[in-house]
């Protein structure tokens, strides 16, 4: 396995600032650095996800001067962004299908995209709310990432892209088996919810009282989408100003009522157990009814940032403890 | 205290005082508990006290208004339900408070953070709120839980000493908080006393607040959160405790409180039949800062 | 070229008492700095706290709220409920490091073209002398 | 890469009032640079007002006019600011968005089109289509009701569509008004009457939900299978090509996936409409 020692390959990021805009953890969120001494990992998630920036959470679609003439400007800057999990870069590869479509394509989303080499690092140590495994996926799965390095202490070993472990000169080596024990011991750690057969039973129960007994506790707040790396749901606003304007998307949220109420005071989604079958739904049914992934990667964030500790995880487990 | 709670959970929903009983029972992530809704008298011993009960358990009422609701009540629960009833929103007969009396939460994250468990229960992990909380027994209630706690008067020291910083102190420490905010609303949903059918940031004519995330808007939401709580906040701190980046939103709130304190006499949601101090006015109210 | 900064004001005062000594000091021949902007109302009870919130938003320099006197309103209470919120909403804002100056509050009566042109004056030059507004501004401009 | 955010320039040709209290405004708009582009009945597109915002809105007129023409109720931020429009004002158009009736399915075939309010609008565009080919298709029946007459959309059109003959028209009003000459009642209760036959038949509907709550029931009764009634549905919408995320029924997005739905593929949704 391709291998680099520590010092070197950070030497080698700092040398692509500049050229990059590197982006990486530094406390509690992903951030632009201008020298890799600022990367400061805290726990193992950053608390923000590192999808703020391939969606960010405004973003200018085009502007107009007085004279209401339009101007776009598509994001083209080549970007790394070093250091979230592999869980985050699956998630940002989950936003593809939806963004990256035929009919539609996403120009801001896709410009970015392609202009961003992803490298994360593999999780040696998961935390109690990471269910990552559940997924068919797990802390050292590479799927998403450009590159995915796994910390040994002195070395990173890389599995990834041939170009890209190129570009910062990893070596061939032998790991001594080291990839698979930590592998081993990383999953180990880890909690692995039954998901077989979720979706079936998620739409057998669309509409039961199942959601409103499990909704009873959700505040309806925001942030267990705001700080889901795969959410993306947004809302177009535009903003005026005396020389002219611009047109920005913004994050929005399923678990407002504003969200899908219209003009006319209609409200498909008022009531509490609407708006959470919609976001597990979404999760569990509908993104594997149309692109066959999850519409969650099992990061763990919306449980530890709930105000009011809804676990998905019992969620799941009782969905999936049920006769279909 | 535990057993009282439950035996009076249970008898209650047996004898069909009420529908269900709002409470807590143990969380699944270390330190917390989370809230609980006990329909069946048998699931009563579900419930819980401790010293992680940090949602406030008012902000449930208004979601059952067809039922008769139970609900595990400390002092700054059971201030919110009186300030729910003074504004109209629910009746006393409609609901059952088992109160308890309350010797405060515990920071959870300052405790994750420093590797505590839930053997290191000290003093010295208290929020500020609970630390200088003035109601620890609940001001109404149809079943005491506990033996009476003796109280204290309110007391703001964590103001004061915000206040005796320079201008420019002051906006670092503020701006320096809300420039985290994400707007993500756990604080506005969160709050028992922020129960409008449209707040005010969702309203789009007129618009008084765009979407953004820049320190203006993020600044003005939560001065705006906050203002609309002046003189009805009954500091539980549900909003901070709430925050998912953390942030001391507690501090706006607390300053109302403080001011309508001493400048109106008022402590929000102590007695039903008194009038929200902003619904009210004295001739003599102070007035040095008009010309 | 340095232009001397020209603080933007908005005024709010109240229909029956403000804005008729606003009047008068005008009747009168008054003189007084040309940077307030006067927006009518009703009365000063009218006057939601989050007006005050937004101008700053939108970046007005210094805001100024007028009303009658305490005892003459036009709806009799209404200017005693003002007082009680722009007492807090006051502190709350110089709370966070707001200037004092900013937030200006007077009563005027409608016989007070005098007073009305004095505390203009006062109200102007303080606001001039804190200089313009940049805390809870949104941006201004889309094009810089 | 084509942007779908961006609105092109139209210019209004044409606006007048539909209703006598102002709330319905017809607009005629044609694109300042291009032709206007091909579509299918029933589609939809977003207008923009710079600084405002952006609202979606069926197109009520054919592929075959040299036109784009909406027809708005006012209602909030957008469409009131719509209904200031002029005629040789300027906006922003971004379409065509959604499906569009099914029209290739009803070639040689008896349709039915059942509609209230100004729901009309895309059904207009549909009947226009239909007589432009009128003989690729056999009898239409139209159904159509209203409040008043005076929010009858479309009204010199609709008198010229009956005298023509092509269609059969039944066109009602809620309540008895003076000098009223067709039919009194709600759309259900006359289609009941009209009875129309589900042999080698469509029926699309469109109209207000409590107009569709009431209408569904007749047509079972009439013996209409599901997978030959469509209706067009109307959600909150911001982006128009399912990103946004906030107009889904099921895994469906109405924008992207509808408007159009035929009754069988609701029947497994989640009842959020």
């Amino acid at each position: 396995m391709r291998q680099i020692d520590k010092e070197k390959f950070y030497k080698e990021l700092n040398s692509l600032i500049g050229e990059y805009t590197v982006y990486a953890p530094v406390g509690d969120r992903v951030k632009k650095i201008k020298d890799t001494k600022e990367i400061k990992f805290e726990g193992l998630l950053t608390r923000f996800p590192a999808k703020e920036h391939m969606l960010p959470q405004n973003e200018e679609l085009f502007r107009w001067n007085r004279d209401k003439k339009i101007e776009v400007k598509i994001p083209d800057t080549k970007a790394i962004i070093f250091g979230i999990r592999p869980c985050d870069a699956r998630a940002i590869a989950s936003l593809d299908p939806t963004f990256n479509t035929e009919k539609f394509p996403d120009p801001y989303y896709i410009n970015r995209r392609k202009n961003t080499i992803i490298i994360s690092i593999g999780c040696n140590n998961p935390d109690d709310t990471c269910f990552c495994t559940s997924f068919g996926s797990g802390p050292f799965d590479p799927t998403g990432s450009d590159l995915l390095v796994v910390d040994t202490g002195e070395k990173f070993l890389g599995i990834g892209k041939e170009k890209i472990l190129d570009m910062f000169g990893f070596e061939e080596g032998n790991d001594g088996g080291e990839f698979e024990a930590l592998k081993k011991k990383a999953e180990g750690k880890i909690e692995r919810i039954n998901l077989a057969g979720i979706k079936d039973k998620l739409d057998s129960l669309k509409e039961t009282d199942f959601f409103k007994k499990i909704s009873y506790k959700c505040i309806n707040c925001g942030a267990c989408t705001f700080l889901c790396p795969t959410c993306y749901c947004f809302d177009i606003e535009d903003m005026e100003r005396i020389d002219g304007g611009k047109r920005v998307r913004i994050w929005d949220s399923c678990m407002f009522t504003i969200y899908t109420q219209e003009t006319s005071g209609h409200n498909p989604r008022k009531q509490e157990e609407r708006r959470m079958r919609q976001r597990i739904m979404h999760k569990f049914s509908y993104y594997p009814f149309l692109y066959d992934i999850f519409g969650c990667v099992g990061c763990g964030r919306c449980i530890s940032y709930c105000p009011v500790n809804f676990d998905i995880r019992n969620v799941l487990k009782t969905i999936g403890g049920m006769d279909e | 205290m535990i057993e009282n709670i439950r035996r009076e959970a249970e008898k209650i929903l047996k004898e069909g005082v009420v529908d269900l009983v709002i409470g807590f029972e143990e969380g699944t992530i270390p330190l917390k508990s989370t809230p609980v809704f006990i329909e069946k008298p048998e699931e009563a011993q579900k419930l819980v006290w401790n010293s992680f009960c940090e949602n406030n358990l008012a902000v449930y009422i208004n979601r059952f208004k067809d039922k008769k609701v139970g609900i595990v009540a400390n002092g700054c629960c059971s201030r919110a339900i009186v300030n729910l009833i003074i504004e109209g929103q629910i009746k006393r007969e409609d609901v059952y408070i088992i109160g308890v009396p309350c010797e405060g939460m515990l920071d959870r994250r300052k405790m994750l953070r420093e590797g505590k468990t839930e053997k290191d229960v000290d003093e010295s992990y208290l929020y500020t709120n609970c630390r200088y909380c003035g109601h620890r027994n609940p001001v109404i209630y149809d079943y005491l839980a506990g033996e009476k706690l003796e109280e204290h008067s309110a007391q703001y020291p964590d103001i004061k000493e915000m206040e005796s910083l320079t201008e420019e102190e002051r906006w670092q420490k503020f701006s320096e908080e809300v420039n985290r905010c994400i707007r993500c609303y756990a604080c506005r949903q969160a709050c028992p006393m922020c129960y409008c059918e449209v707040c005010f940031v969702d309203v789009n004519n007129p618009k008084w607040l765009e979407g953004g995330v820049t320190e203006a808007d993020v600044g003005y939401w939560n001065l705006g959160r906050a203002y609309h709580l002046a003189g009805r906040c009954v500091d539980c701190g549900a909003c901070e405790r709430a925050c998912p980046m953390e942030i001391k939103i507690l501090n706006l709130t607390r300053k109302l409180n403080k001011d309508v304190k001493e400048l109106y006499n008022y402590e929000p949601g102590i007695d039903i039949n008194e009038k929200p101090v902003l619904g009210e006015f004295t001739y003599e109210d102070k007035e040095d800062f008009i010309r | 070229m340095c232009k001397e900064f020209e603080p933007k004001i908005a005024a709010f005062l109240c229909n029956w008492c403000s804005y008729a000594g606003a009047d008068l000091a005008g009747v009168s021949r008054l003189q007084y700095p040309p940077y307030t902007r006067v927006i009518r109302v009703p009365c000063s009870g009218r006057i939601n706290p989050f007006y005050i919130m937004r101008g700053l938003y939108e970046g007005i320099d210094g805001i100024w709220v007028s009303g009658c006197h305490p005892g003459d309103c036009h709806y009799q209470t209404g200017n005693y409920y003002a007082r009680r919120r722009f007492a807090l909403i006051k502190n709350l804002l110089e709370f966070i490091g707001i200037k004092k100056e900013r937030i200006q509050f007077s009563w005027v009566s409608a016989s007070e073209g005098g007073k009305f042109a004095e505390v203009a004056t006062k109200v102007s030059n303080e606001v001039k002398k804190v200089g313009p507004v940049e805390k809870l501004v949104r941006e201004k401009r889309i094009y810089d | 890469m084509n942007n779908p955010y961006l609105p092109i320039e139209a210019e209004v040709k044409m606006a007048r009032f539909e209703s006598d209290d102002h709330s319905l405004k017809t607009i005629d708009l044609t694109p300042v640079n291009g032709d206007i582009f091909d579509f299918i009945p029933g589609q939809f597109c977003e207008l923009s007002i710079l600084g405002k915002g952006e609202a979606p809105f069926g197109i009520a007129s054919s592929p075959y006019e040299d036109f784009f023409r909406f027809t708005i109720n006012r209602a909030g931020l957008v469409t009131t600011e719509l209904h200031h429009l002029e005629e040789g004002d300027k906006i922003g158009l971004r379409g065509p968005l959604g499906n569009g009736y099914p029209v290739h399915l009803f070639k040689k075939k008896n349709i039915v089109i059942v509609s209230g309010g100004f729901a009309f609008t895309t059904l207009r565009s549909l009947i226009k289509y239909l007589l432009k080919n009128r003989t690729e298709f056999d009898k239409i029946t139209l159904v159509y009701g209203s409040r008043r007459p005076d929010l009858l959309l479309y009204r010199d059109e609709l008198e010229e569509w009956e005298k023509s003959g092509n269609i059969e028209m039944y066109i009602t009003i809620d309540k008895e008004v003076q000098g009223w000459k067709k039919y009194v009642g709600f759309v259900p209760t006359v289609l009941k009457e009209v009875h129309p036959s589900p042999d080698n038949a469509y029926l699309v509907m469109c109209g207000p939900p409590a107009m569709v709550k009431f209408t569904i029931p007749v047509i079972e009764e009439l013996g209409f299978p599901p997978d030959k009634v469509f209706t067009s549905l109307e959600r909150r919408m911001k982006c128009g090509f399912g990103k946004c995320g906030r107009c889904n029924i099921g895994p469906y997005y109405v924008c992207k996936d509808g408007p159009v739905f035929s009754m069988e593929q609701l029947k497994n949704l989640p009842r959020e409409y």
